[in-house]
């Protein structure tokens, strides 16, 4: 049995998030709390606008937030006023990818030890290469991430971020801008890289179907200002593949929540208009 | 497959073939590809990224020649662009200098058989019923993405096209507009006599809007199933959970998941890259 | 365990490499076929032959006191030109070397100053305030109305080079520093809070961000930099140098020695065109990973 | 949290300019090296009311202003045109690249003393040279502007059945504006550069020739104002065109 971590315990606190975007301060995140046990796969799903992204900056110490606490096993790491310097405990995958594209794919992945001081360089290298080869990228090595497919280039981002082995893994809608095939087959690999050694994911999405395709357990947020709908325990065991997809348990889990989801998604698209417009 | 009830073919697509570069480079994007397309039915093709979707969709629009086969649109050749057959891109294609309302007149202004103050009324009731009336002079970059989708079917629909083209119109919206944005284009092509040629990768939108789905190999793609779906009309979101939906979503899904893995594989962007390099030469 | 196994793994790799190969064949065979050359060819010969014609052939009133192109090249090549200028003569190319030899130093001091300079304004705030709007007044002003002050500023140096590298200097270092910080700025967020996330100190944000990812819009301000830098040069060696090119050109009109005017200007055209085609290739050597993603 | 964070880069701005006239001015007072022959802002300061009083100060302005606007205008007017000509039509652009590609790295400048001799009044030559200066820019700034329009709006507009003429005025020149827009700024750069050096080189009147005037005639306190009326007058006319572009191209302008 892949081993069960023992670290990497999220505790989310009534945390509320004002912005003040040129004095109209918008009220982001509105008193969530949710505790993510070690090693559990937590996939926040929701319309745009519904603070999932600002609850992900926060644990990640890219901003404070205006009340409540954050902790990580136990230690706070963001407070008002006060947010933890972001670190290789809590990494982050983004959105559109975040590979430096002006180094080699080996240089990337090794660029974690290397800053942290935790390996020399050519140490670094070897063990990039290693674990490259392990997730099925020998060969890539010194290819730049522009020479890649996007698909290619979110498992190399996702190695880089798992070779300094975080207590959390943080994903911003990593698959969003992929075609549905890629995505699902890329999804599988970040299954496939989970179960081989257990890690807390923080995952966001858009996505109903990738929510309980990937996660333990879903929780729904609501439109502006964001609070926690519904949530949503997920128990196919692992690993999982495509097939679960069609599976009768999948739908009926799917329709659950479909209509919560629905809602929210409507009611954005609607304030989306109108604020935009 | 139920034998459907004989109507008219629209369009018939013969053994097209196209490749791009030359000797050792020579790279076949489409290979012996035929199908054929019934007037007032919306039919779905879906495949894997760089499986020549986008090149077919250029030959049928008349944007590219084939290197072989051919294209009749109600039994004439195609040759070249033509109102009768026009195409929404993926990414949006709308003149950003014009407003919305510029952009919704300006098929009928430039094909100059119709007087303007007739083709302006028809905008106007077309903007109405797409929900965009109090933008129409607002600027595309002044749009949010789903009303930018919105003013660009406007913009197709006005000219009454033949056949109307899509192009994975609705990829890079987020999943929640993307799924109000296919209920939103049913409600459209549903109150009209419309013929939709709609190209997807997304499994669950090709199901959900077509009443034929075609789905293609991975490079050189060709035609390797064809399904009927007859889901009942108008379809709305609850279908999505029913069981005949899954049914054909596990039929279809078998077939493409081999050829996603093997465009998965191949993804490397060398060739996608020389194609383009091939592109630049003859702008 | 593994993963989906990419059995494309080593095609990739192979693909790359008949890709390069055999696509600059494969462009050289289509530039070829093409009427791009020879019509290109046209252009310059009916360039030159217009030239010919009006000043030598019909000697049009006016363009008749220019040199026509027989003149020049006939100066050009000759052992012992009337005028003391052509390929044979040592101080032909002793006013190239003067000339280059002031725009390196320049293009020296520009790049040492300037883009450490752009680097620290893109990056750090407080850095910027302090010295964008000082940058700001200043760059309006043509760098050729500096000459007098250049020339007040280093009278006490004996040597007159000083002002005309100055000069130079300014031009190149305006547009170094800005393209230097657009650069900079021009760095999505998010490559800063990758790296922040996998633990970097400040040094190996400058170092491993900051600086190669600022490094096209460097490489473009350089280019434009030595371009002005040799605008600039030109001038400062018409009023005040002593040997170069721009000397050599405002020399031979005092002197009405015209046709070495016509070789002066177009050896500063090939030469300047040289300068921003060396740096163009080595900016494109050092960021290969620029070059189809188009950073 | 935004509005003072601006106050205080200001606040920083002015300090540092401030301290800067203040380095200057002390560096002439206690003769710094390089400083002790500059004249001081003070002393410019001083000189002011003089020039600002005597017309021959505001003719040379007309005179700078005048050459720089036809020698612009001319260069617009035939190179917009030419970069537009040029991306349209391809043989055009096979044909002419070449020969321009061989006469834009000359520095206009070095056309001076082609231009006098060439020309027969001074004036006419310092508008060549100015002219020379801003058309290259033009040129290739449109003709860059205008290739890189996005393949698929062409082809939108040619599947609606748009003539060639469609394509040309409803869909190249709007397209293009931006890239005339940011040429002519630029442009209007390059022309004030080479005005200054035509005029100290060749001129009789006009900024640059009173900023070298004042220099021969020891007057120093002069050049200072020489140099700055110079640098007002080039972000002036460099502001008008962006504040003219802004208007004419409304739909860049993100709400």
């Amino acid at each position: 049995m892949t081993p069960v971590a023992a670290r990497g315990a999220i505790g989310i606190r009534n945390v509320s998030k004002i912005y003040d975007p040129d004095g109209a301060n918008v009220l982001a995140v509105d008193d969530c709390s949710v505790e993510i046990a070690p090693g559990e796969f937590c996939v926040i799903v929701g319309p745009s606008g519904c603070g999932k992204t600002t609850l992900l900056n926060a644990i990640a110490g890219f901003h404070d937030i205006t009340s409540g606490e954050i902790s990580l096993d136990g230690k706070p790491i963001c407070t008002p006023g006060f947010s933890a310097e972001p670190g290789a405990d809590r990494i982050v995958v983004f959105q559109n990818g975040a590979l430096f594209p002006w180094s080699t794919v080996l240089n990337n992945v090794a660029y974690g030890p290397v800053v942290q001081g935790t390996a020399s360089n050519t140490e670094a290298k070897t063990e990039a290469q290693a674990l490259l080869a392990e997730l099925g990228l020998s060969g890539i090595g010194d290819h730049y991430p522009n020479e890649l497919s996007s698909g290619m280039r979110r498992r190399v981002e996702i190695a880089r971020a798992l070779i300094n082995d975080p207590k959390v893994l943080l994903l911003d809608e990593p698959f969003r801008a992929m075609d549905a095939l890629t995505k699902g087959v890329a999804q599988e690999f970040l299954l496939q890289a989970y179960d081989r050694v257990r890690k807390t994911v923080f995952f966001i999405t858009h996505d109903l179907e990738e929510a309980i395709f990937l996660g333990d357990r879903v929780l729904v947020m609501t439109t502006r200002p964001g609070r926690i709908k519904r949530t949503l325990h997920v128990d196919f065991g692992r690993p999982r593949n495509y097939k679960i997809r069609s599976s009768k348990q999948y739908l009926t889990l799917k329709s659950q929540i479909f209509e919560a989801v629905r809602e929210e998604a409507v009611r954005a698209f609607e304030a989306g208009e109108r604020e935009l417009a | 497959m139920a034998s459907m009830p004989a109507r008219r073919a629209l369009l018939e697509v013969k053994d097209l073939a196209k490749g791009f570069g030359f000797g050792p480079l020579r790279q076949q994007v489409l290979e012996n590809c035929s199908f054929g397309l019934q007037s007032e039915r919306l039919t779905v093709l879906i495949g894997p990224s760089g499986c020549g979707k986008s090149t077919l969709v250029n030959i049928l629009a008349g944007y590219e020649a084939p290197d072989a086969g051919e294209v009749r649109l109600l039994g004439t050749p195609v040759a070249g662009p033509s109102a009768e057959r026009l195409v929404v891109f993926q990414e949006t294609a709308l003149f950003p200098w014009m407003t919305t309302f510029q952009n919704v007149i300006y098929g009928p202004l430039v094909q100059r058989d119709m007087r303007r103050d007739e083709i302006e009324a028809n905008a106007i009731v077309l903007l109405e019923h797409v929900g965009l009336k109090d933008f129409k002079d607002k600027y595309p970059s002044q749009l949010s993405g789903g009303m930018q989708r919105r003013a660009e079917l406007a913009r197709a629909i006005i000219n009454n096209p033949k056949l109307m083209i899509l192009d994975e119109p609705f990829r890079g919206l987020d999943a929640m507009t993307r799924e109000l944005m296919q209920e939103y284009f049913l409600k459209l092509y549903e109150g009209r006599k419309q013929s939709v040629f709609f190209v997807t990768s997304e499994i669950e939108e090709a199901i959900f809007l077509a009443d034929q789905l075609l789905i293609m190999s991975n490079r050189p793609g060709q035609i390797i199933k064809t399904i009927d779906v007859d889901l009942p009309r108008p379809r709305t979101a609850s279908l999505l959970t029913s069981t005949e939906y899954l049914r054909y979503k596990d039929e279809s899904l078998e077939v493409l998941h081999g050829e996603a893995v093997k465009a998965f594989a191949e993804g490397s962007k060398a060739a996608a890259d020389f194609l383009e390099a091939y592109a630049d030469q003859n702008r | 365990m593994t993963v989906i196994e990419t059995p494309s793994q080593s095609r990739t790799a192979k693909a790359a490499e008949i890709n390069s190969l055999a696509l600059t064949l494969f462009r050289v065979r289509q530039w070829l076929t093409q009427s791009s050359p020879y019509l290109g060819f046209l252009g310059v010969a009916s360039l030159f032959l217009a030239w010919y014609l009006v000043t030598e052939f019909f000697t049009v009133p006016r363009f008749n006191k220019l040199p026509g192109p027989v003149a020049v090249w006939r100066e050009f090549t000759s052992p012992s030109p009337t005028f003391g200028i052509s390929i044979y003569t040592p101080e032909y190319y002793m006013h190239i070397f003067w000339s280059i030899w002031r725009v390196l130093q320049a293009f020296f001091w520009a790049t040492v100053l300037g883009v450490p300079l752009g680097l620290l304004m893109g990056w750090k705030r407080a850095f910027r305030d302090y010295t964008f709007p000082v940058l700001e007044i200043v760059r309006p002003i043509p760098v050729l109305a500096w000459v007098p002050v250049a020339i007040l500023i280093f009278a006490g140096i004996a040597s007159r080079e000083a002002p005309v590298i100055f000069l130079a200097f300014l031009a190149t270092f305006f547009a170094t520093v800005l393209n230097t910080m657009l650069g900079v700025e021009s760095i999505d967020e998010v490559y800063f809070r990758a790296a922040r996330c996998l633990g970097s100190k400040p040094h190996h944000i400058f170092f491993r961000v900051v600086l190669p990812g600022a490094l096209p819009f460097i490489f473009t301000g350089l280019q434009i930099g030595v371009g002005v830098g040799w605008f600039s040069l030109v001038a400062a060696e018409m009023i005040s140098g002593e040997y170069g090119l721009g000397f050599l050109i405002w020399d031979s009109y005092v002197l009405s020695q015209f046709p070495v005017i016509i070789i002066a200007m177009l050896t500063l055209g090939v030469v300047g065109y040289g300068f921003s085609a060396i740096i163009r290739i080595i900016g494109a050597s050092l960021m290969r990973w620029a070059d189809r993603s188009g950073v | 949290m935004a509005k003072n964070s601006t106050t205080l880069s200001l606040r920083r701005g002015l300090v540092s300019v401030l301290g800067l006239l203040a380095f200057w001015e002390i560096g002439r007072r206690l003769h710094f090296p390089f400083l002790s022959a500059v004249p001081a802002p003070t002393e410019v300061f001083a000189s002011l009311d003089q020039i600002v009083g005597n017309s021959k100060f505001w003719n040379d302005w007309i005179a700078s202003f005048s050459r720089v606007l036809s020698g612009f205008a001319l260069a617009q007017l035939i190179g917009i045109p030419v970069g537009l000509l040029m991306a349209m039509s391809r043989t055009l652009r096979y044909l002419w690249f070449p020969p321009l590609e061989i006469l834009r790295p000359i520095p206009p400048l070095a056309w001076v003393p082609t231009s006098i001799i060439f020309w027969p009044t001074t004036e006419l030559s310092i508008i060549f040279v100015i002219f020379l200066g801003a058309f290259f820019t033009v040129v290739l700034t449109v003709l860059g502007g205008a290739r890189a329009i996005d393949e698929r709006l062409i082809r939108a507009a040619r599947s609606f059945g748009s003539k060639p003429r469609d394509i040309f005025w409803r869909i190249v020149l709007p397209a293009t504006l931006p890239s005339i827009i940011t040429g002519m700024a630029v442009g209007m750069g390059v022309t004030w550069e080479v005005v200054v050096a035509a005029e100290m080189i060749a001129g009789k009147s006009g900024l640059g020739y009173f900023t070298w005037a004042s220099y021969v005639g020891g007057n120093y306190p002069q050049i200072i104002v020489g140099m700055a009326s110079i640098g007002i007058a080039g972000y002036l006319s460099s502001g008008a065109i962006r504040v003219l572009g802004k208007q004419a191209t409304p739909w860049q302008r993100q709400i």
